[in-house]
Parts: C-alpha cells; sequence; structure tokens
C-alpha cells in the first residue's frame, strides 16, 4: 500500500482513538471511584458539544471573533458545564444508588441518558437535525503525496493527548488520586483516614465529565457536525474501550481507545466484503481478546486471596 | 413487599388464605384491565397513582401483608389464580386486539427476562445480549416457518438454537466476571444486529415475514368465536403467552428454591468458596447461561410469529438493554417483580403516545424517579424458601 | 357553519422519536397542516381529528400502534409510515383490520408491490424510479467511475441495489461498495480508501445525518468528487449543517418541485405561518397530499373504511402540490415525474434551472 | 495537644433495633481507656457512633468539650482523631506504603509523613521489606501490622483502636501492646477495645465493661481486674 | 483442662503427607521445601509468626493456589494440581481465616453449600421431582439442625436467618458447620478462635472435640495464634518461619524451643 495512504489510515485512526481514549478514561474513572458504570457519559460527550455549540452563537451574536479565544472560551464553557452536569448527576443519581446493587446505576444513568437526549433534541432549535459545528481552527494543510496533514486535526490530537495526561497526571501523582482509588475500595474505611467521600466522588465526576464535555469540543471541531444522538454509540464504544483496556487503570482506557479505533479502521480498509462488518470484527475481535484476557490487556494486578 | 418472616410463612395454610387471595387477584385483574384499556390521560394517572399508593401500603400495612403470606404459603394457588386473573382481563378484552396485543408483549418479554434472570440474578452473569438471543429464536422460528416445519417444532428449535448459539459464548464467559463478562455479551449482541443486517441471507435489513402460529390445525391468527361472541385472534396468543410465561415462572421459582438455586447463588457471592467446597462453577454457569438463552429464544420464537414481522433492528443492543430495564427494575433476582416492570418498562411509553414527542422525556423521569424510590428496584429478592408450610 | 359537523378521526404515525425523528415531525406537522386547513373550510362536511402516533421507526412498535389504529373503529383511515422496515412490518396488520392507508415516506417496492391488499396506498414514489432517473442524468453528464456508500438499512440497501443496477445498464463503472452502519461517526477510513480509488462521484444512499458526516469528512480528507445523494438528503437541515460545503450536491425526490406546483407555495406559506417547531422536511408535502386525499376521500363518501378504500383506488390525474397522483392497481402513485436537485447558493434548486445545468458553474470532479 | 472524649447517654444501633443503651464512657486526656466486653455486647458500635459511622440517635459525644455526634466522618477524623477499625480493613488493592500515607491523609507536610513512614516501618519491619506489596495480599497477620501502622501514621491527638491484635503472633500481640503503650506515653489519648483483657488490664489505666449495649462495670484497670464478674468472662 | 489425646494412628500410614512443598509468590518464599505429614485421627496444631506460610500451606492443599514444587499425598493419592473440588471431594474441608460466608444466604444455605457434594443437583431432579427434593430438603434441614444445636440450641432456631443477622461468633460457628456437615476426612481450620473471648474460645473447642467424640476418625489441622487452643487441643506442633518447618513435637516441647521463642512467641509464652 502506498505509504501516504498507510499514514492517513493511522493518522485517522489515531485522531478517533483519542476522542474514544477520552470517553474511555472517563469510565475508568467512575469505576474507580465508586464501581459503577455511567451509562450517560456518551451524552455527556454529546451535551458538551452542544453546550459549546451554544457558547460560539452567542459569542458569535455578541460579536466576539478572535478565534483564538473564542476556541478557548467555547472550551472552558463546554468543560465547565458538563463537570458542573457530572457531579450533579453523582450527587442526585448515582450517591443515592450506593446501596443498591451496581447494576441499578447502570439503568438510572441508561434513563438520564436518555433524557438528555432527548432534552436536546427537543429543545436545541430544531435539535433533531444535525447541527454544523464551526470551523474555529485554522485549517491550513500540507500534502504529503497522498497524506494531508491538516492543521486543526493535528492541534486536536494534541489537545485531546494532553488532556488526557494532565488528567492521568491528577489522578496519579496527587492525592487526589489515592483517595479516588481508596474510595473505590472501601468508601467506609476511607472516610476513617479522613477523606470527605462525597467531595472526592462529586471531583471525580467532575474531572470526568469535564473531560467528556472537552472531547465533545474536539468532536464537534473535528467532524464540524454533531448530532443529539451520538452518544449512545460514543457511549458503548467508551465503556467497551475501557473494559478492554482493563477497567480502573487509566492507561488501560486509553489503550482500550486506541486499539478499538484501530480495530474499526482495519475493519474498513481490510476487509474484502463489506466495510459494513467493520463492527462485526471489531467486536469479535473484543470477545476474543477478552477471552485471552479475561480482565483487560493491562490486567489488575490480583490482590485477593483466601 | 416486606419478606415474609419464615415463622410466619412456616405457619400452616390458613382457610381463609383462598377468599384473600381471590380478592387481591381480582384487583389487580381489575387494575390490569383499566389499565390496558385506558386511553386518557386522567385515567392512566389516576390508575399509576393508585398503583403507587398500593405499593406504599402494601410495605406497610397488615391486610397487604397478609395476603403476601396466603400467596406465599399456597404457591400453587397463587399461579392458578394469576391465570386466572389474566384470562379473566383477556375474556373483558376479547374484541380489543390492541390491549390484547400489549398484553402478550408484556407475557413474552417476562419470558425472556426471566431468562435472563436465572443468568444475572442468580447466578451472577451479566447478559446484555438478551435481544441477540431473542432474535436467535425469532430468526430460527422464521426460517423453519418457510420451511413448512410444524410451527411447534419451529418454536421449541428457536429455543434450543439461542442456547446452542449460546455455548459459542460459553468460554468467554466463562473466563471474565462482572463488567467484563458484560462487555463480552455487549459485544455479542452487536455483532449479532450487525450481522443480521448486513447478511443477506436471513433477509437482510428488510426482514423476513412470518406466519401466524399455526398448532395442529389451530390458527391462531384467526378470531375465534366463542359462544356466538366473536374474539379478537389475539386471544390465542394470550393463552399462549399466558402459559409460557407461568411455566417460565413455575420453572424459575422451582430453579431457585433448590439445590441448583442454591448453587447458583454461592457461585454468584463467593466461587473461592464454592470451588472449595466441592460445586462446579462452570458447570453452574452452563446450566444458567444455557437455561436463561432458552427462554430468551422461546419468548423470542412466538413473539416473532405473533407480529408476523421480523428485522434487525428489533434485536439491537437497544433492545437488549430494554430487557436488562426490566430486570433491574423489578428487582434483580425475583421473577415476580419482572411483571410490574415489564408493565412500565413496554407498555408505559405507548401509553403515553398522546404526549407525541415528548414521551421517552416523560418515560425516562418516571423510571429515574422510581428508581430513586426504589434504589433496588420495585420487588427486591426474598430470603430462600423451599418449599410452601406443609398442608 | 350553524349546526356542530360530525367529528372523524384519522391516523398520523411515523417516527416522532429517536434518530430519525426531524422527518418523523415534519411529516406529522404537516399532515397535522393538512387537518387544520380542512377544518378551517367551512364548506367541509366533517371535521377531522388526527391522532398521531409514533412508531419510532421500529418495526415491532409499529406493529403495536398500527393494531391500536386498526383496532379503533373510530379511526377510518391513516398516513402511515416513513421507515420502510415500519411500513413493511405493518401492511399485514392493516390488511386485517381493513384500514386505508397512504404511506407518506416509506420507499420500499415492496410495500405496496409485495402484495395485493387494497388498504395500502403510496403516494411517494419508490426508489425504483429516481435511481434510472439519477443514472440517466449523471452518466450523461460525463462521469466516469463511482463509488457507492450506503447505510445497512433497507433503505441505503435498496437504493445501493437500483442505484447499481442502473448505473451499470448506463455504463458507469462501479469501483467499490461500501455498507454503513446507520449510527456510525467516523468514515475516514472508508473515504481514505475513496481518496485512493479516486472515482469522479461518490454516491450515497442513505439519510441526512450520515450524508452530513460524509460531505464533511470528505473535504476534510481532501477529496475532490463529486457528491449525490437520494431522497434521503434533501432536507433544509443537510445544507444548513454543511454551509457552503453543500454546494455542488447532486439528490434526487420522486416527485414534481413543490414551489413550482400550484399549491406548493401555498403549503409552505401556510406552513410557516403555523409556526411550527420544525421544518416539513422533504417527505412534509407528500404527508400533507395524502392526509388531503383522505380527507377528501371521507368527504365524498363518508366515515367508512371500505368506502374510503374503494374511493381511493379510483384516484387518477389527482392535482397535488407533488404533482398528479394516480395509483396503479397495487395502490401505488404512479409518479411521472422525478426531479432532481442540486444544491446552488444555500438552497436546493432543480436541476433543470440550476446554473450547473446551464454550464455557468462547473460541479466537481473536473466534468 | 491531648485530647479528652466522652460519651453521655448514647444510644445507636442499625436498621430497627439499637444496640448502646444509654452508654456513658469518658477517656481521660492522655490515659489509655479500654473497653471489655463479650462478642455482640456492642464495642464495634461504639467507636463507630464516634466516628460519625453509625450516627448517634440519643445521647452526646464531647470531644475537648465541643459535641461532634453526628458529624460527618472525615470532620471528626479532622479533629485528630484517628482510628485503627475492627477487621483491619486494609485497601486490599493499594501498596503498603499506599495503604500507609492513606493514614496521613490529612498531613500535608511531606518531611512529616516520610518520618512517620520511617517510624512505622522501625515497629513492623517486615512491612518495610514489602513496601510495595499489594496489601490485599497479605496474610492475615501482615494487615494486622499494616492496620496498626496505618493508624499511627495520622499523629493524633486521639487513637481509637478496636480488637488491634486479632490474628497476630504472641510475640507480635505483646510488641503491639508495647506500641501502644508507647504511643500514649507521647500523650496520645488511646480507647481501646480488646478481647484480651489480660494484657489490656495490663496497660490500661481504666476501663469499661460492655454488655448487651450497656455499660455494666466500670473503675480503674485495678479495679477491673478484682471485679469477680469481670474475672469470671475474661481470664477464668 | 482436657488431656492431649494419646495418638494410636501415629504408626500407621499417615493421612497426610507433604514433601518438598514449595510456593512462591513472585521473588518470596512462602513455602520452602516444607516436609509435614498428618497422622490419621490426629489433631495437628499448625503455628508461626505472621506470613510464615500458615494460610498458604491450606490453600495449597485444597487446590486453591498450584505449589511452585514439592508433592502432596491424601490417603494414599497425589492431590497435587487436583481442582479445589477434587480436593473437596477426596474429603478435605476446610474454614477460611477471613469469613467466607455467603451473607445474604440464611444459615441453612451456607451449611448446604458445604453439603454440596450429598446434595443430588440435577436438574431433572431438582425441578421436576419436587416431593423426592423435599424428602432430601428435609433430611437436611434435621441434619443442620442437629449440627447447629451441637454448636448453639440458639443457632439451631436461626437456621433461616440471613447469616449477615448474625454476630461474629455465631458466624464463625456456621462457617464450621460448613465444613463439618459433608463428615470430612480431614478438617483444616485456619484461626477458629481469633476474635473471641477466652470462654467463647473454649466453648468452641469444646464443640468441636464433642462432634469429633461423635464422629470419630476425623483429622484435623488446626491453625491458631492463641496458645491455649494449642496446648489444649493438639498432640502434636509444626511451627514455621518463613515458609520452613523450624520445630515439631508436642506443644510443650516445641514451645520451649528457642528457636521458637525467639521467632514466635516472645516473653508471651510465659502467660500461656
Ligand atoms: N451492620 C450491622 N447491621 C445490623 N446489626 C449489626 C451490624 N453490625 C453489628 N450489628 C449488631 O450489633 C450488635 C453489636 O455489634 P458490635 O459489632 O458492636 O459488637 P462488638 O462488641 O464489637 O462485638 P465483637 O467482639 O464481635 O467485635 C451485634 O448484635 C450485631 O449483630
Ligand atoms: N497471593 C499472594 N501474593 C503475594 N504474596 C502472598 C500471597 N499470598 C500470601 N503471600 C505472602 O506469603 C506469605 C505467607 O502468607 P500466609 O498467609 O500463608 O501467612 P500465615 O502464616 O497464614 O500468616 P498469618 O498468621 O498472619 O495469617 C506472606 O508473607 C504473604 O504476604
Ligand atoms: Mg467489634
Ligand atoms: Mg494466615
Amino acid at each position: 500500500m502506498d505509504p501516504g495512504v498507510l499514514a492517513q489510515y493511522a493518522f485517522n485512526g489515531l485522531m478517533l482513538g483519542v476522542i474514544y481514549a477520552m470517553v474511555a478514561v472517563g469510565f475508568t474513572l467512575f469505576f474507580g471511584v465508586l464501581d459503577v458504570i455511567q451509562f450517560a457519559h456518551g451524552d455527556v460527550v454529546m451535551a458538551g458539544a452542544f453546550v459549546a455549540l451554544a457558547t460560539y452563537l452567542a459569542l458569535h451574536g455578541l460579536g466576539v471573533a478572535v478565534p483564538g479565544l473564542v476556541v478557548i472560551v467555547v472550551a472552558c464553557a463546554a468543560a465547565l458545564a458538563m463537570a458542573l452536569l457530572g457531579a450533579l448527576i453523582a450527587r442526585y443519581l448515582v450517591l443515592p444508588l450506593r446501596a443498591a446493587p451496581a447494576f441499578n446505576t447502570l439503568l438510572i444513568t441508561l434513563m438520564l441518558g436518555s433524557i438528555l437526549r432527548e432534552l436536546v433534541r427537543l429543545f436545541y432549535p430544531n435539535g433533531s437535525n444535525p447541527q454544523p459545528f464551526p470551523r474555529l481552527l485554522p485549517t491550513a494543510s500540507v500534502n504529503l503525496g497522498n497524506f494531508t496533514l491538516r492543521l486543526d486535526t493535528t492541534i486536536l490530537l494534541v489537545v485531546g493527548l494532553a488532556t488526557i495526561f494532565v488528567v492521568n497526571l491528577v489522578v496519579r501523582r496527587t492525592r487526589l488520586g489515592l483517595a479516588i482509588r481508596a474510595v473505590a475500595q472501601d468508601s467506609e474505611t476511607a472516610r476513617v483516614m479522613g477523606i470527605d467521600f462525597q467531595r472526592i466522588v462529586l471531583v471525580t465526576f467532575a474531572i470526568g465529565s469535564a473531560l467528556a464535555g472537552i472531547a465533545g469540543v474536539v468532536y464537534g471541531l473535528y467532524y464540524n457536525e454533531v448530532n443529539f444522538d451520538i452518544g449512545l454509540l460514543l457511549g458503548v464504544i467508551g465503556f467497551s474501550a475501557a473494559v478492554v483496556g482493563g477497567l480502573g487503570s487509566i492507561y488501560g482506557a486509553i489503550i482500550g481507545g486506541f486499539l478499538f479505533a484501530a480495530l474499526q479502521t482495519i475493519g474498513s480498509v481490510a476487509l474484502p466484503v463489506s466495510s459494513a462488518y467493520n463492527n462485526v470484527f471489531a467486536f469479535a475481535v473484543v470477545i476474543i481478546l477478552m477471552t485471552w484476557k479475561p480482565t483487560g490487556l493491562i490486567a489488575e494486578p490480583t490482590s485477593e486471596r483466601v | 413487599m416486606r419478606v415474609p418472616l419464615e415463622a410466619d410463612v412456616r405457619a400452616p395454610a390458613r382457610a381463609s388464605d383462598l377468599p384473600v387471595a381471590a380478592l387481591g387477584i381480582a384487583a389487580v385483574a381489575a387494575w390490569l384491565w383499566a389499565f390496558l384499556v385506558t386511553d386518557r390521560v386522567a385515567i392512566l394517572g389516576a390508575l399509576l397513582a393508585v398503583a403507587a399508593i398500593a405499593f406504599v401500603l402494601a410495605q406497610r400495612s397488615a391486610v397487604a401483608k397478609r395476603y403476601g403470606l396466603a400467596l406465599a404459603r399456597r404457591p400453587r394457588m397463587g399461579v392458578a389464580f394469576a391465570a386466572i386473573g389474566v384470562l379473566a382481563v383477556a375474556a373483558a378484552l376479547h374484541d380489543q386486539p390492541y390491549p390484547l396485543l400489549m398484553l402478550c408483549t408484556v407475557m413474552l418479554f417476562v419470558v425472556a427476562c426471566i431468562g435472563l434472570d436465572i443468568q444475572t440474578g442468580y447466578c451472577g452473569i451479566v447478559n446484555f445480549a438478551g435481544a441477540a438471543f431473542f432474535g436467535t429464536g425469532a430468526y430460527t422460528a422464521a426460517v423453519l416457518a418457510k420451511q413448512g416445519v410444524p410451527h411447534l417444532f419451529g418454536i421449541v428449535c428457536g429455543a434450543i438454537v439461542a442456547a446452542l448459539v449460546g455455548s459459542l459464548l460459553i468460554l468467554p464467559v466463562l473466563r471474565t466476571r462482572g463488567y467484563y463478562a458484560a462487555l463480552v455479551t455487549i459485544a455479542f449482541g452487536i455483532l449479532f444486529s450487525t450481522f443480521l443486517e448486513v447478511n443477506n441471507a436471513l433477509g437482510g435489513p428488510q426482514g423476513l415475514k412470518l406466519p401466524g402460529i399455526d398448532l395442529f390445525g389451530w390458527r391462531f391468527n384467526r378470531d375465534v368465536d366463542i359462544g356466538g361472541a366473536s374474539a379478537s385472534f389475539y386471544v390465542n396468543y394470550v393463552v399462549l403467552a399466558l402459559a409460557l410465561a407461568l411455566g417460565a415462572y413455575v420453572f424459575s421459582r422451582r430453579v431457585d428454591r433448590s439445590w441448583i438455586g442454591l448453587t447458583f447463588d454461592a457461585v454468584r457471592l463467593d466461587e473461592t468458596a464454592a470451588a472449595a467446597f466441592g460445586i462446579g462453577i462452570a458447570r453452574a454457569k452452563i446450566i444458567a447461561f444455557t437455561l436463561g438463552n432458552f427462554l430468551c429464544g422461546l419468548a423470542g420464537a412466538v413473539y416473532a410469529m405473533m407480529q408476523g414481522f421480523i428485522a434487525p433492528n428489533n434485536f439491537t443492543f437497544g433492545e437488549s438493554l430494554i430487557l436488562v430495564s426490566i430486570l433491574i427494575l423489578g428487582g434483580i433476582g425475583n421473577p415476580l417483580g419482572i411483571v410490574p416492570a415489564a408493565l412500565i418498562i413496554i407498555v408505559v411509553p405507548q401509553k403515553l403516545q398522546f404526549i407525541q414527542e415528548y414521551r421517552f422525556l416523560l418515560y425516562g423521569i418516571l423510571v429515574v424517579l422510581i428508581l430513586l424510590f426504589r434504589p433496588e428496584g420495585l420487588l427486591p429478592r426474598p430470603v430462600r424458601r423451599y418449599f410452601p408450610a406443609p398442608r | 357553519a350553524l349546526h356542530a359537523k360530525e367529528t372523524v378521526k384519522i391516523v398520523f404515525i411515523g417516527p416522532l422519536t429517536g434518530g430519525n425523528a426531524a422527518l418523523g415531525l415534519g411529516g406529522r406537522n404537516s399532515a397535522d397542516l393538512a387537518v387544520q386547513l380542512h377544518n378551517a373550510d367551512a364548506k367541509a362536511k366533517y371535521t377531522f381529528d388526527m391522532v398521531k402516533l409514533d412508531d419510532q421507526c421500529k418495526p415491532d412498535i409499529g406493529v403495536q400502534v398500527a393494531t391500536k389504529a386498526g383496532a379503533d373503529n373510530g379511526i377510518i383511515a391513516g398516513v402511515t409510515h416513513y421507515c420502510s422496515a415500519v411500513a413493511i412490518a405493518t401492511v399485514d396488520t392493516y390488511h386485517k383490520f381493513g384500514l386505508p392507508v397512504i404511506v407518506w415516506g416509506a420507499v420500499l417496492p415492496a410495500i405496496t408491490y409485495g402484495n395485493d391488499y387494497p388498504e395500502i396506498h403510496r403516494v411517494n414514489g419508490t426508489m425504483i424510479n429516481q435511481n434510472e432517473v439519477n443514472a440517466k442524468l449523471v452518466t450523461g453528464l460525463g462521469y466516469k467511475t463511482w463509488v457507492i456508500i450506503h447505510d445497512t438499512t433497507d433503505y441505503g440497501k435498496g437504493h445501493d441495489e437500483y442505484f447499481t443496477k442502473f448505473l451499470t445498464q448506463d455504463g458507469g463503472k462501479i469501483l467499490a461498495d461500501f455498507g454503513v452502519g446507520a449510527d456510525q461517526q467516523d468514515f475516514t477510513a472508508i473515504l481514505t480508501k475513496v481518496k485512493e480509488l479516486n472515482p469522479d462521484v461518490v454516491y450515497f444512499g442513505g439519510l441526512t445525518p450520515i450524508g452530513v458526516r460524509l460531505r464533511s469528512q470528505m473535504d476534510k480528507l481532501g477529496i475532490k468528487s463529486q457528491f449525490e445523494g437520494t431522497s434521503g438528503i434533501v432536507s433544509d437541515s443537510y445544507i444548513q449543517a454543511l454551509g457552503p460545503l453543500a454546494e455542488g450536491t447532486i439528490a434526487f425526490i420522486d416527485g414534481a418541485p413543490i414551489d413550482k406546483l400550484p399549491g406548493g407555495k401555498f403549503f409552505l406559506d401556510q406552513y410557516a405561518a403555523h409556526k411550527y417547531g420544525e421544518p416539513p422536511e422533504a417527505y412534509g408535502p407528500y404527508a400533507f397530499v395524502a392526509a388531503n386525499l383522505i380527507m377528501d376521500a371521507i368527504e365524498k363518501v363518508g366515515p367508512n373504511r371500505k368506502a374510503v378504500t374503494a374511493e381511493l383506488a379510483k384516484t387518477k390525474d389527482h392535482q397535488s402540490i407533488v404533482g398528479p397522483i394516480t395509483f396503479d392497481a397495487h395502490g401505488q402513485n404512479v409518479v411521472p415525474i422525478v426531479t432532481a436537485y442540486v444544491v446552488q447558493d444555500g438552497k436546493w434548486v432543480v436541476w433543470g434551472d440550476s446554473d450547473y445545468a446551464k454550464g455557468k458553474r462547473k460541479l466537481a470532479g473536473g466534468k | 495537644m491531648s485530647a479528652s472524649l466522652a460519651v453521655e447517654g448514647l444510644f445507636a444501633g442499625y436498621d430497627r433495633a439499637d444496640v448502646l443503651m444509654d452508654v456513658s464512657i469518658a477517656a481521660r486526656t492522655g490515659e489509655i481507656t479500654c473497653i471489655l466486653g463479650s462478642n455482640g455486647s456492642g464495642k464495634t458500635t461504639l467507636v463507630r457512633s464516634i466516628l460519625g459511622l453509625t450516627p448517634p440517635r440519643r445521647g452526646r459525644i464531647l470531644f475537648d468539650d465541643a459535641d461532634i455526634g453526628g458529624l460527618p466522618t472525615h470532620r471528626v477524623i479532622g479533629l485528630g482523631i484517628a482510628c485503627i477499625p475492627e477487621g483491619r480493613k486494609v485497601f486490599p488493592k493499594l501498596t503498603i506504603e499506599e495503604n500507609l500515607r492513606l493514614g496521613a491523609y490529612r498531613e500535608a507536610d511531606d518531611d512529616t509523613i516520610r518520618e512517620r513512614l520511617r517510624d512505622v516501618y522501625r515497629v513492623f519491619p517486615r512491612l518495610e521489606e514489602r513496601t510495595t506489596q499489594l496489601a490485599g495480599t497479605m496474610s492475615g497477620g501482615e494487615q494486622a501490622m499494616l492496620s496498626i501502622g496505618r493508624g499511627l501514621m495520622a499523629g493524633p491527638r486521639m487513637l481509637l483502636i478496636d480488637e488491634p491484635s486479632l490474628g497476630l503472633s504472641p510475640r507480635f500481640v505483646a510488641q503491639n501492646f508495647d506500641v501502644i503503650r508507647r504511643v500514649n506515653e507521647q500523650g496520645v489519648t488511646v480507647l481501646l477495645v480488646e478481647q484480651n483483657a489480660h494484657q489490656t488490664l495490663a496497660i490500661a489505666h481504666r476501663g469499661y465493661v460492655l454488655s448487651q449495649g450497656r455499660v455494666v462495670a466500670q473503675g480503674t484497670a485495678a479495679e477491673l481486674r478484682n471485679n469477680e464478674e469481670v474475672r469470671r468472662a475474661y481470664f477464668g | 483442662m482436657t488431656q492431649p489425646r494419646q495418638s494410636t494412628a501415629s504408626v500407621v500410614a499417615p493421612l497426610l503427607a507433604c514433601h518438598g512443598l514449595t510456593m512462591r509468590f513472585g521473588g518470596l518464599l512462602a513455602l520452602d521445601a516444607l516436609d509435614l505429614s498428618v497422622a490419621s485421627g490426629e489433631i495437628l496444631g499448625l503455628i508461626g509468626p505472621n506470613g510464615s506460610g500458615k494460610t498458604t500451606f491450606f490453600n495449597v492443599l485444597t487446590g486453591l493456589y498450584r505449589p511452585s514444587a514439592g508433592r502432596v499425598e491424601f490417603g494414599g493419592r497425589d492431590i497435587i494440581g487436583a481442582s479445589p473440588q477434587q480436593v473437596c471431594r477426596a474429603g478435605i474441608a476446610r474454614t477460611f481465616q477471613r469469613s467466607r460466608l455467603c451473607l445474604p444466604l440464611t444459615v441453612f444455605d451456607n451449611v448446604m453449600i458445604g453439603n454440596h457434594l450429598r446434595l443430588d443437583h440435577r436438574v431433572s431432579f431438582n425441578v421436576l421431582r419436587r416431593g423426592a427434593l423435599r424428602r432430601q430438603y428435609d433430611e437436611c434441614v434435621e441434619a443442620a439442625r442437629s449440627l447447629a444445636a451441637t454448636f448453639n440450641p440458639r443457632l439451631s432456631s436461626r437456621l433461616f436467618e440471613a447469616a449477615a443477622a448474625l454476630d461474629m461468633i455465631d458466624r464463625r460457628r456456621v462457617e464450621i458447620c460448613r465444613a463439618l456437615v459433608n463428615a470430612p476426612r480431614l478438617l483444616l481450620l485456619d484461626e477458629p478462635s481469633a476474635g473471641m473471648t477466652r470462654g467463647e474460645t473454649r466453648e468452641l473447642m469444646d464443640d468441636i472435640l464433642q462432634i469429633r467424640a461423635a464422629r470419630g476418625e476425623l483429622t484435623i489441622v488446626i491453625i491458631e495464634h492463641e496458645m491455649n487452643v494449642i496446648e489444649r487441643m493438639t498432640e502434636r506442633c509444626v511451627v514455621l518461619n518463613y515458609g520452613e518447618k523450624i520445630a515439631e513435637g508436642p506443644f510443650r516441647v516445641v514451645a520451649s524451643d528457642p528457636a521458637v521463642q525467639e521467632a514466635y512467641l516472645g516473653q508471651a509464652v510465659a502467660e500461656a
């Protein structure tokens, strides 16, 4: 195959992988702090994108047009709004179900996801239809043979990786990270250590959701289009990526995200029959991977003993 | 519902159990009838309110406890009364096909969810591919019906094929647990529906048409004449679905209230300890997974023939989520909870048709509220009793 | 009118929630508009009450609501279904209940041609005609090579099938054919392959959301091919979502250009005047026409399903805002016209009237 | 820096029934106060109530004369109380060192933490040998050591200890009591719950005996040692 | 205090024999070429400092861990590499250092988990033959009731309460019932007295001895840190340190061994 084309595949795959990884990291964080799956997470990404879009339109209406500034304001608005949303979800939907089986959280967040989706569809102007997302980044590009390297995409890739990196640092290197992991394992004993359980949970959900908000912005800027129903599939893939990578490990989530993107890309490119099989292919590989590594690629070290 | 204390339950049945239970069933049947026929917002609201109040009272009042005990002490009577209740509702609705169709749909989903409950609630295997197994049953029945195979055989085959397809997943399911197992089934569910869609062999995205059930010459899709009055053909399906639902219920109860149920519990709660006492983990999981898929396939086969048409997008991940939702909302591990949960998840959105595009919003909010008030689900699992009181 | 009129119930069914809701809502609003306009007419014998049901674009839910409508003897007729899988799933139900319906959006040929049910009618064309015209037109423009992308629903697959058939007849060459999931987001892998193949035209069989994604990702990858689609993308939101990128997209619809026909402008004006929350979208006019056909029939023969069924069968050369309507033996409107559109300056413009046809502007793909 | 704790007329319990009924105890500044009692008499519930894990239904809990009843747990800990909980409760998926650091969660100064780590390692060299082992894989007794060490990491003014020597070998049991005494000598008030009445009374200043949720005996260590009932239950 | 029982079995072939048993966790040697044998009918005490490998020894025996090297023979059969289920079937039952009851289940259910091998768990039997199941069930209830009654009459009346409702000591009793119900040949007890007062411990030990007397031929290996228990219950002790056997013999003898005092007992021995 032409090296340029190959590079193009790889680059697009990377970009897709970054988005998946950003979503997957959220799943891992929530799982890490409360052992729960926040199934509305994909819809939080969508909501983030719509907040960004609305902010942009508001700025546009106000006549603010400094390109760099607009991007930053838009991204911050999405991140903050989603952080707040995440904290609210944790406070009013997830924590009240603490005592119930973990799967009940799954149902309540599933419903929340459809509520978010319907809210956007019904109350965002013309929300049933795809919305154009503005191109706010410089679109210069270089052509290297068959490979088009675009500046905006490159920026997005770097920003996405950087946010994941920062979140990873926060979680690994600060007391917060230790507290998150402690809370996940034994919330009561964590409190006995002086950890403010509720605060840690809210903060974790806020961080994960802010990341989703930024993922929403990246999504919008990359595809220049957002739709109210992008969340469900993103959520499922993010969840799958987190699990394939190994729940509870941020690196696992990242690897899972890129792996998923790679599988889909390879599926589309290499399968002779029809690229519609690419999901069949990706998920079949997932099943095989899970059989091979039942606790994910970065398996948790066993800490259980008898 | 408060879990009846062992001592209460073990007390011998009383003569008054019968009228008490009969009265209770009659009340529930009347409610069900009203719920199924109503088209009016106000009535629907009132019915839901009545149900909620009755529910709260049931947890508090002595009358309701008495009622629960009466049934707990005489499970057979409970099943018989439930059958009579549903048949009475069906009789009252005999010329209204739509409520009958909803009734059948609910009962068939109950069958499938009981299957999932055996997997998830009893044995701890989370299955997010319920719709795939449901669909396997449906497609098997469709293909066999096309070949002219007798329908009863086709339906049974649907169930068996679902169980067999499930065995493809046995290895990964045995190796993984919790969310990891969930992912395996999610992957399979998505894979299944995509495969149906892109593959033309089974009708592709356009789906397949099916004939109505024909059991030994009894054509289900023909309206029935009962003593001069003509009843909708869905009455046939009500009877069949009722038989299946009751059968599945009794079956799952018996499984739970036996050494097998105990084995499942041990495997779910502590595999290490279970193994140390000789319990075959793999065997238990295989049994639970296969039984569950069998029931899903069975329900799917009948559902397909009742609908007369199936297409891949009836068996997607979203549909699996609906099945799991019913399970969770009902209370994992309690087959009885599945019934009200199925009514809520399947019928309520249809009852909300009058608000058109807003109905899913309202429905989502409703479910969230229910869960906030009952985090464990509607009817949490009771403590196991192997046998009712001696007569 | 001095005395109270009799009220007659009819039903509208379409997807009001979920991914296809935009089109469903447009259809519902348009049908509703027809009813409103009719009810405002003092000369009419009946007042109409339209029950609106959501089929969620799922066959089993479709059968449920069809049963609900069919079993309700107060409902005389229906304007039903946008999604083909739902429409095909419900034909038996309507037949069983004897409820006459007019399909307003689903394009699968088998809905009308796969049975002999007198109850089933359809105002919009099947996907056959538009692909025939499509293939003729674009091969005529001198394009030689195509890549087909279609979604894997019945809609996309059907278009794929018919377009392939007609294009091959007309001598076009298909370099590759991709199926994509209806909720897929990312097409860069496929499009990279397309870029490598470098076709003259990318044909897309599917609906607006994916159409938008495809077109915008094509641009991202620097694909210069001409983009053309099916009736599924002829919507304002396609243009709105893409902005300048939409320019030059070609698409086809079975029917006449609405603003050209008598009443078309009236429809659009009234639609605007009634301040619906959502645009009518491509198939709104069909729902409008279907509702009117039904109401006219009822006005004529009274609220009786059998009579209405018989009356509808007689429909011939009925002038409507989508052109003349004639039902054949299967209840299918024999659409004489397929209209080609091209996006020009942010509007869908009838091909013949466009600067492109006149040679003032050039389509992509170097032709 | 030392502190005093007083519990007055405390009622607490789970679900329906009260487990503690009208319990009043006082842990005086700088002393070791022990709580004895048979299984299920409510000792752990008392500790949990003080920590705010099982909030009191009635009664007051005074820490340095401020009422802390009903305060959220992390605030109670913030006042300078630390706890070595019953059943060890180590964080299984964290390493030994991470567990220990969590003990000093409220301590911001890194040097102090490092110093305390060194102290703990001096007492339990086994922990230092294994700093990166996951706590969950340690033996029962090793986990007990870790739990005690974690309690010491907090550098508290008051230490609540619930059956610390459970599962410890005889040698470490002795050493453990030694540690408690030394900690106390540095001015930390200690409330000690133990089954091992012998050694407990040997280091405690005073104590209480709980039975079925009520205080049935109290006094100085010497008094308790000579109490007929205590002798029968714990030394016989 | 009861006298240590005289062993008559010490001359016949041992019930359990381990040779060179080694268990490695990464770089850590938890069992170091351990040779150990248990005679039929004996009560063996297994003691040693924390982390010396006692529990690991049980885990290796019961098939939860696969040893890095060595042989284990039980009743003349090699059981290395056997699954936990096979070990159980061979007649070894155990309790766990950390309680592993299924808390949401009833006491009866928990005990029946231990009785698994005797129960008929064919699907057809359980679902269809309810009458036969009922007979088996009634027998089991009786068995569980009488077993529980040996330990605590009150426990036998709480047979159908959730295990979660019991306090610690009763839970421990249930665990021992669960291990005993299947009448194993070898019973492994891991710190049965932890968390109990001395009086309670004595009661529990009496109960175990009573059951053993009633059953006859029950071999027990008991891990304990409570020297009273060891002294009273066992006729022979094995002392581990860093996975190695450092002493063996009757408790009095072992306890006076300076190496054991140094590693394990400290000064506390005087008090025992
Ligand atoms: N979480 C709980 N829910 C309900 N009851 C409980 C709970 N924890 C303890 N209990 C009950 O409260 C009573 C007192 O228990 P507690 O643990 O305080 O006793 P304790 O004196 O610490 O006993 P031990 O010596 O076993 O540690 C017991 O009867 C116990 O069954
Ligand atoms: N799964 C494991 N992974 C790593 N190390 C382990 C594992 N299991 C046990 N160990 C180590 O092996 C050694 C022996 O542990 P074991 O549990 O057998 O000790 P023990 O003699 O039972 O001690 P205690 O009296 O404290 O219960 C310990 O140092 C422990 O940390
Ligand atoms: Mg305690
Ligand atoms: Mg041990």
